[in-house]
């Protein structure tokens, strides 16, 4: 593919309707096109697998990924991460356990033998962390209670308002604006245990773009501090992150007994 | 010429409706050209370019890899069931909606359009919605699963059986009114047995298409088939991929055949 | 008795059928003849209220008041109709269609099982009446054109009919069949009384059979009353009547129009 | 001149066509006779080749060798044939169906636009030979049977074959309508130098047309001259050579099996 | 009785016939009842449990919220653009795939055998998996989504033309071949005037089917209302959720009635 073309090709994640999206990320354009002197599309995606194909055939240049779809991706294709949000100072984030509370969970170990949620397969905080969590206390899938996969994380947080679930794991910072929103009660679902802290979305691009540009999109990332553009993504700046960052995802992997080359 | 001036009305006439189908034709060729047109399809740069990714990623998918088959063999039974009987409760409800969305068979044109509209509303209803509707109301497992497909796919098979009860014969319905039959009877006795074909084809088709959205059901936790080919795309086995494609293609397959048997038989 | 009362028939604008008013008495063999297009299909359709009309009103003793659909229906039951395109369900057996004609005795529950088997044997005798027996699990559409005419009739058979309305019952039949055909259909209206209407277009048969024959000619009656009323004079005219036959005679050579005649 | 060599037909068991040889001389006006069921049809289908041969070979003069697609479809353009179930498209107008018969004359890329306008205008004046000018631009499932069936003939007509093979033209005919039909066809023939095959019922008509007269029965063919030739005890025979007729004479009455009137 | 005699393998052939029948419908009712039994559908208290979640679900669903309608406008443009041209290139393409694989127009069974296979295996890959395989090829955008669109299409539709030829009536067939027709011609004035109508059918359901088709859309970054439909729902706001849903029937409906009306005009 082009190490360097004239239009870098953008991906992101929704969080809402593509139109807003694309709106509310008007800023983080302008600013990319100026301060690289290249024309910037964004593009929103609903689907990690496209964009990760999308990557590798060089269809695009920087994609947002999760964590894990990005220790996926970057196995199969020539990819590396240079800059993650950063929130209170960190570039970090959780995820969280969560149960009903009328399921008469209050700590891990309570939930043998009980059914829990879990997001999208290859999601890191709501499938990853949380059943390393459980693991970590020796509860198996399968084994020691029975795993559901529901998609999302929202969907996570209503199966177990709902009951049909009786816990289930989710990103700590989604659970909260949930709960904000209103939409998830206090009264009905409590968290029950936080995960260690793991290493932010990261962005990335494509590692067979021209080392300059490369350099000159890593410096525009980490030197964005307009609240405009960072507001979209809830942050205060974006901090740098290289791949050795994401070696504890990789390491999740062992503790799961998840060969993750294979994974 | 005299003869000429008789046969000149026909041939005005023929012109014109052939005029008119051209006009027609010309039409629906620019709207679909500009529709093509806006969808890039006439960028044959792009369209060359792709191929070769198109062969490699086709290529990551041989050879197929059966090692895990173990692992699918309840999915496969799950997915078997859950639509199965998804199908067989979306053929049952659709035959009478059928009938009242018939034109030929609606007791009343308002009848026909209310019941056109039901199903028309019922089809606008993703799969997916459908799914999330029916997990938050009975939980998860393959029960959201059936009634999810059951809903969804009532939209679409009453819709193409009134269809093939409109294309029907009407001579031996005629012979059936005439011979003193109910209105009940005469559909049961004059028009089924004419379609009856067309609805177990359709029948058929929606099974296999239900089959197969047990993607959509793995999103939303009914589980199944489906999920498994989603976990293996997620994680980008794509050998395992094609192999559960191979599998399901296989399944549909051998259950057609075995329709087809079935249909041979009871003729 | 059938009593016709200024009846008449429209297909959007041609008129099928103008303004006629007569009686069918009961046990009585009337014959209709008329030129193709005159309307006789479409007059008999009118005996037993198959097609809407645009003008008029039909009694039938036996049957007071207004046509509403229960009446409907045993009016039909009680008057077979032969079909002039034999209107089978080519899928289904000789015998699944002649069995047809036994519906309108049952309730819509009943005819979902199997008939009684008085009722099926009476559907075989039916068809051995027509000469059909060996063919009755015979799908009819591997029948010839004169044994699917035949089907037909049994079907009216088996449905012991008050009237029976038939629609060039012997058409497709050779003359020794059309004639045995003919001769059991009045021999059997003779013995029950049934009154029969039937439209022929051989004026021997319709005079050997006939107690009273009406004409029908562009959608008039033009002749009405007994055999040896119909004069040599009186046919031909019922014949010429038409409007559009006058080109017949002139010439049997196609006009010398240049046509290529290959490709 | 078509010559036949033992050719016979079978359908599953039912041979519906005893081995025959026997050839079809150029301008010679065939009548086939034969009661219902006796084999008709399935002959004349033989005669262009619609019908695969259990046994035997047919050769026409002017196609030598075998029988490839090219000249079975030339052999079939030069021989027209007049179906007796119409075999027209319900819902194309009358000019279509009879515009069919000019395809055979064009390339495939040709006809998928309009024909010209002499050959419409043939078209036209083969509608107003049959005498249904008035309905060329009706759709064909609004015509009378009659008028469906001289669509048919019309279609031949516009064909201009070299041989026309016709099954029971004139049965849905009113008797002047038939004659003229049958002169009409007739008369073309001889003008024309046409040969033909027809399938009759009407003894008469045969007698009065037929250059030679074939009889058949039971898939046999029992009579083979010239018209004068064919005695009333012959044309007896060949209408009562069938095994299910004897069912006819007894009685018209129907076994008294008791049935239930009402359900 | 003779009489009795002469009936009685007739009587006979007919109740083995209804007997066999009988045993398949048994078999058949089984079956059926098995898979819905495994799915839970017997499970009345969990059903009745369910039915106050999927009312308040619905309720949530009350009163639809139009206001980003304006929002709406540009995706609904998109969707119609790309399902119009996804649709006419599958439609284009079946054509042809349609008469080799339709039992009586096939040249020789064995091309009807792969093309039917062909048809089946283009059906059983996911729009999901064809979406991600464009992409790949060609970028995101309109463009994958249409190649996605059209491909998944031409399985069914193919089925579906393929199926309507097998069920044509033979008879004015047979007079095209009759008039010495080339196979061609056969085809497209013996067969295609019946078909007509249940094609345009067919293409238009499948057309509604593509306009729905959001999740290929969303997946590949083409947008179009159905991705504006599962992003109001991915965020909860299912008012915003039933009045896209209204605005898709509408549309849905209006070109259905367009579409008819034209049919009626050109025929
Ligand atoms: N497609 C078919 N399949 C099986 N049997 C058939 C088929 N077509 C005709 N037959 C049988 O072959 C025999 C001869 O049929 P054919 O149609 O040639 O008779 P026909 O002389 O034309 O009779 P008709 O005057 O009644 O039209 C009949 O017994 C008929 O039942
Ligand atoms: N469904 C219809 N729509 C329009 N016109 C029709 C329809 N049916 C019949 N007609 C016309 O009405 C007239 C009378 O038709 P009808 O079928 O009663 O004639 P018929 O006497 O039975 O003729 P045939 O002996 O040819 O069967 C004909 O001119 C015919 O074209
Ligand atoms: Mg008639
Ligand atoms: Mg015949």
């Amino acid at each position: 593919a082009n190490p360097d073309p004239s239009t870098l090709k953008v991906a992101l994640l929704p969080d809402e309707n593509a139109a807003t999206i694309i709106k509310k990320n008007k800023a983080l354009q302008d600013y990319l096109e100026k301060k690289l002197g290249k024309k910037v599309q964004l593009i929103v995606t609903t689907d990690y697998s496209s964009m990760i194909e999308a990557m590798r055939h060089g269809r695009l240049d920087l994609a947002y990924f999760g964590p894990l779809s990005y220790v996926l991706a970057r196995q199969k294709s020539d990819i590396e991460p240079f800059a993650a949000v950063k929130q209170k100072g960190k570039t970090t984030y959780q995820a969280v356990l969560i149960a009903n509370t009328s399921s008469g969970i209050n700590k891990i170990g309570d939930i043998a033998g009980k059914n829990v949620a879990f997001g999208d397969k290859a999601s890191t905080s709501s499938h990853l962390i949380p059943k390393s969590m459980l693991a970590e206390k020796n509860l198996y899938a399968g084994k020691n209670y029975k795993e559901h996969f529901v998609g999302a994380h929202d969907a996570v947080a209503m199966s177990v308002q709902n009951g049909h679930a009786q816990a289930g794991g989710l990103s700590k910072p989604i659970y909260e604006t949930l709960v904000q929103r209103g939409m998830i009660k206090p009264q009905k679902v409590k968290v029950i245990a936080t995960s260690k802290p793991f290493p932010q979305y990261p962005w990335t691009m494509r590692s067979d773009l021209n080392p300059q540009l490369k350099q000159k999109i890593r410096t525009a990332f980490l030197e964005i501090n307009d609240p405009a553009v960072l507001k979209p993504f809830k942050a205060e700046g974006f901090g740098a992150v290289t791949d050795k960052d994401y070696n504890v995802v990789r390491n999740l992997g062992s503790l799961l007994k998840l060969d993750l080359s294979k994974f | 010429m005299s003869l000429s001036a008789e046969f000149s009305p026909f041939l005005r006439a023929r012109r014109l409706a052939w005029n008119k189908a051209l006009v027609t034709i010309v039409i629906l060729a620019v709207v679909v050209a500009g529709c093509c047109y806006y969808a890039g399809l006439f960028d044959v740069e792009r369209l060359t370019e792709g191929f070769p990714s198109l062969v490699s990623l086709i290529g990551e998918m041989f050879p197929p890899d059966f090692e895990q088959w173990k692992s699918w063999v309840k999915p496969l039974v799950d997915t078997l069931a859950m639509s199965v009987g998804g199908t067989a409760i979306a053929v049952i409800v659709s035959i009478p909606l059928a009938v009242l969305a018939a034109r030929n068979t609606s007791p009343h044109p308002l009848v026909f359009y209310v019941f056109r509209g039901l199903l028309n509303g019922l089809r606008s209803i993703p799969e997916l919605i459908m799914g999330i509707v029916f997990v938050a109301a009975v939980g998860f497992g393959a029960l959201p699963g059936v009634l999810a497909l059951a809903f969804h796919s009532i939209g679409m098979v009453a819709k193409f059986f009134a269809e093939s009860i409109e294309h029907v014969d009407p001579a031996p319905v005629e012979a059936a009114r005439a011979s003193g039959c109910s209105s009940l009877q005469v559909i049961v006795h004059g028009i089924f047995p004419q379609v009856f074909s067309q609805m177990a084809d359709t029948a058929i088709y929606r099974w296999e298409y239900n089959f197969r959205a047990s993607t959509v059901m793995g999103m939303v936790g009914a589980g199944g088939i489906g999920f498994e080919l989603i976990g293996s795309l997620r994680i980008m086995q794509y050998q395992e991929v094609s192999a559960i494609l191979i599998v399901i293609l296989a399944m549909v397959t051998l259950v057609d055949a075995f329709s087809s048997y079935l249909r041979k038989k009871t003729q | 008795m059938i009593q016709l009362e200024n009846i008449s028939v429209k297909y959007g604008k041609t008129v099928a059928l103008h303004p006629v008013s007569l009686d069918i008495k009961d046990s009585q063999f009337t014959v209709l003849l008329g030129s193709s297009g005159a309307g006789k299909s479409t007059f008999l359709r009118c005996l037993n209220l198959m097609n809407p009309l645009e003008s008029g009103n039909i009694r039938v003793s036996g049957f007071e008041g207004s046509w509403e659909k229960r009446a409907l229906q045993i009016l039909r039951r009680e008057t077979g109709m032969i079909f002039q395109q034999h209107q089978l369900i080519e899928r289904q057996t000789a015998l699944q269609n002649v069995l047809m004609g036994r519906l309108g005795y049952h309730s819509f529950f009943r005819t979902l099982f199997p008939l009684s088997k008085a009722e099926q044997e009476l559907g075989l005798q039916c068809l051995k009446r027509v000469g059909l027996l060996d063919k009755a699990l015979c799908r009819v559409d591997e029948l010839s054109g004169g044994q699917q005419q035949r089907v037909g009739i049994a079907r009216v058979l088996a449905q012991k009919p008050k009237t029976i309305l038939a629609d060039e019952p012997v058409a497709s039949l050779d003359p020794a069949t059309a004639d045995k055909v003919l001769n059991l259909i009045h021999t059997i209206c003779k013995e029950d009384g049934i009154s029969a209407v039937v439209s022929l277009h051989q004026v021997d048969l319709a005079k050997k059979y006939g107690d009273r024959i009406i004409g029908l000619a562009a959608g008039r009656v033009v002749f009405d009353g007994q055999p040896d009323e119909l004069s040599e004079r009186q046919v031909e005219a019922l014949y010429q009547n038409r409007l559009v036959d006058s080109e017949f005679a002139r010439s049997g050579q196609l006009m010398n129009i240049p046509v290529p005649f290959v490709s």
